[in-house]
C-alpha cells in the first residue's frame, strides 16, 4: 500500500525545522549572514547542531538518521528560509561521502565532531573543466610516505571557505574520465600546499577554489574505487535541492499572489487580469507536480538498486528544474520592477532557482541520463 | 517508483490478470493496442463481460453494484486493463449519469435506470453542450415546456458523443428564461426512441463520426424522468463535472501510447541506426515519460488522499489540463516519428476486417488521425482555459 | 541597396493568382475536387496553363520565368486557397529535376507539354525508409538493352497516381546512402512493370506507391550524378511550402479573429478575454515575423551558393514550422469544438499545415541542418 | 542574406571602420565585448567623438544637426559600431526627449537644450515612473502646482535609469487630478541641480547601480521650462513611447551575444569534444540565431518601408517583445553554457582595473549577473503584457 504520509519522527523533524524558519530566521538576519565573511551564521550553525538537523541522513551508529525523505523535509524548509548555513556541503555532501567510504574510525573523528557542530566539513570534487562530469578528476594523488601528496585544482567547492576538514577527490590511476582510479582524501585545509580561495555566489552562499601542490590527504575507503561514492553523494544531492526548490518555489508563488491581490494598475488589482490569472494557474499546477513528484519518488534515492536511484533523481531534477525556471522567470515578470531590486525579497529567491539549475547535473544532463537507463 | 504491493493486492492483480486473459475478446484486444475503429460491440460485450463478474462499475456504491475495492484496487485493475488492450469504458453511463441518479433521482428513478447501466446493456448519452454555449454551458437555450405530466421538449443539443449507439440520453433543458442563467435548468432523462428526436452525424476532421447533433422537435418527456426539482439542474449538472474531471487524467492510456512510440521510434531508421537511437528522440520520449510518471504521481496522492476519505478538490482541474497536453503531445511526437507517411489517408486502414497491404508501416494509418481528434481533448469537458479560470478562482482566490 | 517591392511582372502574378483564388476557387469545388478520383480539378489545370502558372520556375528557353521569389508568390495563394492541383509535385518537383538534368531534347519534349497543360508530371524520390534522408536511394536501375531497368518501391510520390510522366531516382552504383551513384530516369507510369498505388492524403491531396519491377526508364542527365539535383529541387521545395504555410497561417489567423469578435461566451465576444487576446498577439507576431524572413531570404533560395541557398532554406522551415504549430494548434483551440469539425474551413488548413511540418525535412532535420552549415 | 552594397554603401561602412579604429577608446571597447561596468566618461566620450564627425544623432533632422543618412546607411553604422565594441548611446537625450524638445517645445528650448544633447555634454534621464503607476503609467502622482512663474513639484519617480549622472530630467507631473487620469499631466524640464531634489540608488538583483528613486521636495521649476501647454503631457508622452518601442529590436547587440556563446561553448569541454560540437547545444544555438535573423529581417524590412515615407505603426510593439525575448533567451544559454562556474559572484572582476586571476575562465563573472539583470527588458519601455494588449487593440482591433 502507498502512503504519502510523514511518520511521526518525520513530522515533528518538518515541525521543527519549519517552525525555527519561521519564527528564528528572518529575511533581514539571513542577509547579513550571507553578507559575512563566511557567509551563514555560527548561532545558527550551533542551533541545527542542538536541533539534531547535523545528524539527518547520516549513520546511526554515528548518531545520524534518516534518509532522502528526511533530507527532503530540512532542505524544503531551508528553501523556505533561504538558509545559507552549509547543511548540503557540510552534512550531506561531505559528511555522506564519509559515512559511505571511510573506515570506522574515521567516520567517528570526523562525523562525531560534524553532528556536534564541532568541526564543519566541505566536500571538493568538481574541477575546472569537468562541468557536471563525475569522473573527469584530474587532480592526482601519489604515495608520499606513509600518506599521500595531492596536486591539483578543485573548483566551486560549496563553503570550502569555511570548512575545518575537506574531503578532495583526486585520481591515483587511470585518465581524466576513467571510473576506476578515483580515491576520497581528507585534507586540513590549513596544511602546507593547501590554497583556499573563498567567495560569496550569487545565491547568497559561498564556495571556493581549492589549489593543491604536493597537499597531504588522508585516503578515505578503498584506493581507486571512490566512484560509486561519489556518484550516490552527487545524487543524494541533486534530489536534496529538488526538495530545497520545492520549499522556494512555494515562496515565490505565494508572493506573486499576495502582490497581484494588492497592487492595482489599470483601476484593478493585477490579479483580476486573465492573462496574468492563468499564468498564476500555469505556476500552481508547476509546483504542484514537483512536491507530487517528489513526495512519491523522494523514498527512491534510498534504494540499493542504483538505477531506481538515478531514474528517480534524474526524473525529479529535470521537472523542478523546469518547473522552477518557470516559477522562478513569471514569478519576477509578474511582480514587474520590485521583484527586480535586491531589497525584496523575491529576487533572492529567483537567484536560488537560477543557481540550482545548474548544480549536480543540468535539466539536459539529466534528461540523456533518464534516457540512457530507459533503454 | 516501486510501489510495495500487499499480498492482497497481488492476488487481486493475478485475478485481474486472469480474467482479461480468458474473457476479452481478441479482436477488440487488437483494435486497442493498434488505434483501430471500435465497435458499438467492443464496448458493450467487454462491459458484459466485467459486469457478468461484478467489475463494470467498481466505484459505485456497494448498494448499486459497486465492488468495494480499495484505491489501489482501482489503480491495479486500470493499469492492467488499460496495458492488457481492453476498452476504456464509456463514461457517459456508469461515471456521470449514475451518480446523478443514485445521488439526486428518485427510488423509481434508481430502479430503472441503475442496472441497466451497471449491465452495459443500456448506452447513455451526455445533452450538454449547445450550438451557442460551448465553455459558457450555462447559457443553453433547449427549451422544456411543461404540458400536463409531460415536458415537450425543443432546441437542440451538439456534441453528442456517439448519441447514435445511445437509448437514453441526460438533457439539461431550460425551463424559465427570467432570472440568472444558472437558474431555471431542469436535468431530464429522455429516451432517444422518443418521437420528435433526430440524430445528425458531426464528421471530425480525422473524418470520424464520434459526435453527433441531437435535434428535438416538440420531444414529450415524462415528468417523472425529471432529476430532482424543476430549475434546480445547474446543481446536478455541476455535481457530475467534478466527476467527469477526475477521470481524466489517463495515466495507463499515455503508457500504453509511449510504449506505442517506443516501438514506432525502434522502427524507424536514422542516420546512425534507428529513431529510438537517436538522442534528441530519446530526450524527447524520456521528457514525455517523466511528465507522465509525475502526473501518476499526483494520481497516487489523490488514492492515497481517498484512502483517507478525503475528496479531490480543484486539483481535479490540473488534472484534466496536465492530461490532456500528455495526450496531445504523444500523439504529435508520434507524427514525428513516423515522418512522411503520416500523409495517407487510409480510413479504411481503421476497419476491422481490412486486408490490404497497409500504405507504408503497418503503423502509421492511425497516427495522423490520432493527432488530429486530440486536439478535442483540450478543449471538451471543460477547455483547459476554463480549468485555468477555476484554478484561479477556487484555488488561488483571484 | 534592399528592396522587398515585387517587380512589375512578379506583382502582375500576385494579383493574378490571388484574384483567381478569391473569385474562381470557393472551398465547395475545391473539397469536390480533392474527393475526386485524381484529388484535383482537370478544369482549373488547363486555367494554370492559360495563365502562364505552369511556367513559374522553370528555365526561360522552355517559356518558363521566374525563380523563388516567383515561386512563393503562387504558392502562398495556393495556401490561402488550399489548392489541391498538383502544381508542387508537377512543375516545381519534376519540372525543376528534368530542367536541371535533362538535355535540351528532353526539356523540349516534357516541359514543353508540362507548360501547356498537356502533361501532368510526378517526382518519385523518397522511399518506405528514407525518412528526410536525400541519399537514402535503394531502387536500382541496371542497363537493360539500350536503356535502364528500374526496380525498388517509392514511397508518397506527391499526386503519383495522375502523372502522365514520372520522374524516378534509382542507383546505379553505391550503398543505400552514397550520394554518388544516384540517377534520375524518366518513367512511364503505365509501362510494364510499374505498379501505382494512389490514395488520398490527409490535407486533401493525393500521393501513390510506385513499386518498380524492371521497369523502362529513361536516364535523365548524366549517370550517378543526380544528387545536386535532387537536393537543391527538394531545397525549393522546402521553401515553397513554406510560402504556401504563410497563406494558410494568413487564412487561419483571419478566421480565428473574425471568430472571435462574433462567438459570445459569458456575455461578451469571446475576443474580450485578455487571455486569448494575448495569445492571439503570438498567432499574429508569429506570422509577421515568418513573413519577413521569407520577404527577405526568399531570393537566397535562387543562389548559386549551396551553402547559402541551404541555410536560407533551413531558417525557412525551421521558422515557418515553428509558427505554423502555433498557429495551427491555437488556431483550432481558440475556436473550440467547431474547429474539429470536417465542415468548418478552418480544420483542413490546420490538416495542411500539419502535413508541411512533415515534407522535405522536419524542423529537427532543418535545425541540425543549419548547424552544421554554421560551423 | 546577402545584402548588395552600392559602392556609395561601401565606401561609408570603410569609413565607420576607419573612424572606430580611430577614435574608439581601447579600454571601452573591452568593457563593451566583455561585459563589464562602464564609466560614465566612457558613453560621454565616444559620444563626443562621435559629435565632433557629425554622427552622433545621425537620425535627427537635419537641421538640428542630423547626419541625413539612409536607412541602409543607420544599418551599417549600427552594426559596424556595434561588432566593434563601441558603447551603445544613451537613449534619454537623443531617442527621447529631443524630438519631443523639437516637435512640441519652443524656439528658447531648442536652442537651450538640443546643443548639449548632440554634443553630449548634457546628460538626461527620464522622470515617468512611480512606485504605484508602472504599466499604468497614466495614474501618475507627482504633482506640480503652480506659484507664479514655477511649478512647486512634490512626489517621486523610480526606476531612473542612471540619475546618479544625470544633468537634466524630463518629467511627467500632475496638475489637475479632477479629470481622466490622461488628462491633467504636464511634461516638465527639470535641471537635476535644483534644491530639494534627491537621488536614492536602488541595487537590482544583480548587485548592479543603474536605477534610482528620484525625491522631489518643494522643488521649484520655472515654467518656462515646461513643454506646450499645461495639462497636455500625456500627447507628448506617448509620442516618445512610440520611438522608445522601435529601437529596441537590439539586432546588432544580439548577435555579438551569440557570438560571445559560441565562444564560451568552443571552450567548455564536453563529452566528445567541447560543447560547441554537441548536437544538442548546437541545435539551440541555432534556433536562437534563426530567431536573430528573422527578427533582422522584419527590421531590415521597416527599413525599406521609411525609405519610401512610411512610419512604423504598431509593429514596434511585436519588435520590442520578439527582441527582448531573444535578450533572455541569450542570456539564459550563455549561464548553460557557462555550468558550476555561473555560481561565483565577483563583482569586483567587472570593474576596470581589476587585474586579480578571475575565478573560473575569464568570462564567467559577467554571465549570471547579465542573465539576472537581463529579467528586466521585458518589463521596461512597456512590458511585454502592455505590448501584446497594444497589438490585441491597435491591430486586431479587439
Amino acid at each position: 500500500m502507498l502512503s504519502f504520509d510523514l511518520t511521526d519522527e518525520q513530522q515533528l523533524l518538518k515541525d521543527s525545522v519549519e517552525r525555527f524558519i519561521e519564527r528564528s530566521y528572518p529575511f533581514d538576519k539571513r542577509r547579513k549572514a550571507s553578507k559575512s565573511e563566511e557567509g551563514y551564521s555560527r548561532e545558527h550553525w550551533k542551533q541545527f547542531a542542538d536541533l539534531g538537523w547535523l545528524a539527518v541522513g547520516l549513520p546511526e551508529d554515528q548518531g545520524g538518521f534518516g534518509g532522502a525523505r528526511e533530507v527532503a523535509v530540512l532542505m524544503e524548509a531551508f528553501g523556505r528560509g533561504l538558509v545559507t548555513e552549509p547543511w548540503l556541503a557540510s552534512v550531506l555532501l561531505a559528511g555522506g561521502t564519509i559515512a559511505r567510504a571511510g573506515s570506522a574510525a574515521q567516520q567517528e573523528e570526523l562525523l562525531g565532531a560534524l553532528v556536534a557542530g564541532e568541526s564543519v566539513l566541505a566536500f571538493a570534487h568538481g574541477e575546472p573543466r569537468s562541468r557536471y562530469d563525475i569522473a573527469r578528476v584530474e587532480t592526482t594523488a601519489k604515495r608520499s610516505g606513509d600518506g599521500w601528496a595531492l596536486d591539483g585544482h578543485k573548483a566551486v567547492a560549496l563553503n570550502g571557505d569555511s570548512a575545518d576538514r575537506l574531503v578532495v577527490s583526486a585520481r591515483t590511476s587511470g585518465k581524466a574520465r576513467d571510473r576506476d582510479g578515483i580515491c576520497l582524501f581528507v585534507v586540513d585545509p590549513r596544511g602546507k600546499g593547501v590554497e583556499v580561495r573563498g567567495y560569496p555566489t550569487n545565491d547568497g552562499g559561498r564556495a571556493a577554489e581549492i589549489r593543491l601542490a604536493g597537499a597531504a590527504g588522508t585516503l578515505l575507503g578503498e584506493e581507486g574505487q571512490a566512484y560509486p561514492v561519489i556518484e550516490e553523494t552527487i545524487d543524494r544531492a541533486a534530489a536534496a535541492v529538488c526538495a530545497e526548490a520545492l520549499g522556494l518555489m512555494a515562496v515565490l508563488n505565494a508572493m506573486t499572489l499576495d502582490y497581484s491581490k494588492t497592487r492595482e494598475q489599470f483601476g484593478q488589482k493585477i490579479g483580476a487580469f486573465q492573462a496574468l490569472q492563468h499564468r498564476m494557474a500555469d505556476m500552481f499546477v508547476a509546483l504542484e507536480e514537483s512536491r507530487s513528484l517528489a513526495d512519491v519518488y523522494m523514498a527512491d534515492v534510498d534504494s540499493p538498486d542504483k538505477a531506481e536511484r538515478q531514474r528517480a533523481v534524474s526524473a525529479l531534477k529535470v521537472q523542478c528544474d523546469k518547473a522552477g525556471r518557470l516559477v522562478g522567470q513569471e514569478a519576477v515578470q509578474l511582480h514587474g520592477g520590485i521583484a527586480m531590486t535586491d531589497d525584496y525579497q523575491a529576487s533572492h529567491y529567483f537567484k536560488r532557482l537560477s543557481i540550482i539549475a545548474r548544480q549536480f547535473g543540468d535539466m539536459d544532463w539529466h534528461l540523456d541520463r533518464y534516457a540512457a537507463l530507459t533503454q | 517508483m516501486k510501489i510495495t504491493y500487499t499480498a492482497e493486492e497481488e492476488s487481486f492483480r493475478q485475478s485481474v490478470r486472469a480474467f482479461i486473459e480468458a474473457e476479452l475478446d481478441p479482436g477488440t484486444r487488437r483494435k486497442v493496442l493498434n488505434g483501430l475503429n471500435m465497435s458499438k460491440q467492443d464496448y458493450v460485450g467487454w462491459h458484459g463481460k466485467l459486469a457478468s463478474r461484478g467489475w463494470s462499475c467498481p466505484h459505485w456504491p456497494d448498494e448499486h453494484g459497486g465492488a468495494g475495492w480499495t484505491p489501489m484496487q482501482h489503480f491495479i485493475f486500470d493499469d492492467e486493463t488499460s496495458t492488457a488492450g481492453a476498452p476504456g469504458m464509456m463514461p457517459f453511463g456508469p461515471d456521470m449519469v449514475a451518480p446523478v441518479i443514485w445521488t439526486f433521482g428518485n427510488e423509481e428513478q434508481k430502479k430503472q435506470h441503475l442496472p441497466g447501466i451497471l449491465s452495459g446493456e443500456v448506452w447513455w448519452c451526455q445533452g450538454y453542450s449547445e450550438p451557442n454555449s460551448g465553455s459558457d454551458l450555462a447559457s443553453l437555450r433547449t427549451k422544456a415546456e411543461r404540458d400536463a405530466d409531460h415536458y415537450i421538449v425543443n432546441g437542440g443539443k451538439t456534441w453528442t458523443t456517439l448519441a447514435q449507439w445511445a437509448d437514453w440520453m441526460f438533457c439539461l433543458t431550460r425551463t424559465d428564461s427570467s432570472g440568472k442563467k444558472q437558474e431555471g435548468i431542469t436535468f431530464l432523462l429522455i429516451d432517444m426512441k422518443t418521437p420528435g428526436i433526430s440524430v445528425h452525424p458531426i464528421i471530425t476532421m480525422e473524418g470520424g463520426h464520434e459526435v453527433n447533433q441531437v435535434i428535438f422537435d416538440n420531444v414529450r418527456v415524462p415528468v417523472a424522468n425529471r432529476i430532482g426539482e424543476e430549475g434546480k439542474g445547474w446543481t446536478y449538472a455541476k455535481f457530475l463535472l467534478g466527476y467527469e474531471r477526475s477521470g481524466m487524467a489517463g495515466i495507463p492510456q499515455a503508457k500504453r501510447a509511449l510504449a506505442r512510440l517506443r516501438a514506432i521510434a525502434a522502427d524507424q531508421e536514422d542516420a546512425d541506426g534507428t529513431l529510438a537511437d537517436n538522442p534528441r528522440f530519446r530526450r524527447k520520449m524520456s521528457d514525455v515519460e517523466i511528465q507522465i510518471v509525475t502526473l501518476e504521481a499526483t494520481m497516487l496522492k489523490l488514492l492515497a488522499q481517498q484512502v483517507q476519505g478525503k475528496t479531490p478538490g480543484p486539483e481535479a482541474s490540473f488534472i484534466k489540463i496536465r492530461g490532456t497536453e500528455i495526450d496531445q503531445h504523444l500523439t504529435e511526437l508520434t507524427m514525428e516519428a513516423v515522418g512522411p507517411y503520416v500523409a495517407p489517408f487510409a480510413p479504411e486502414a481503421l476497419d476491422t476486417g481490412w486486408n490490404e497491404e497497409p500504405i507504408g508501416p503497418d503503423y502509421a494509418a492511425p497516427v495522423a488521425p490520432g493527432y488530429f481528434n486530440t486536439r478535442k481533448v483540450t478543449i471538451y469537458g471543460g477547455s483547459n482555459e476554463i480549468q485555468k479560470n477555476i484554478i484561479a478562482k477556487h484555488v488561488l482566490g483571484l
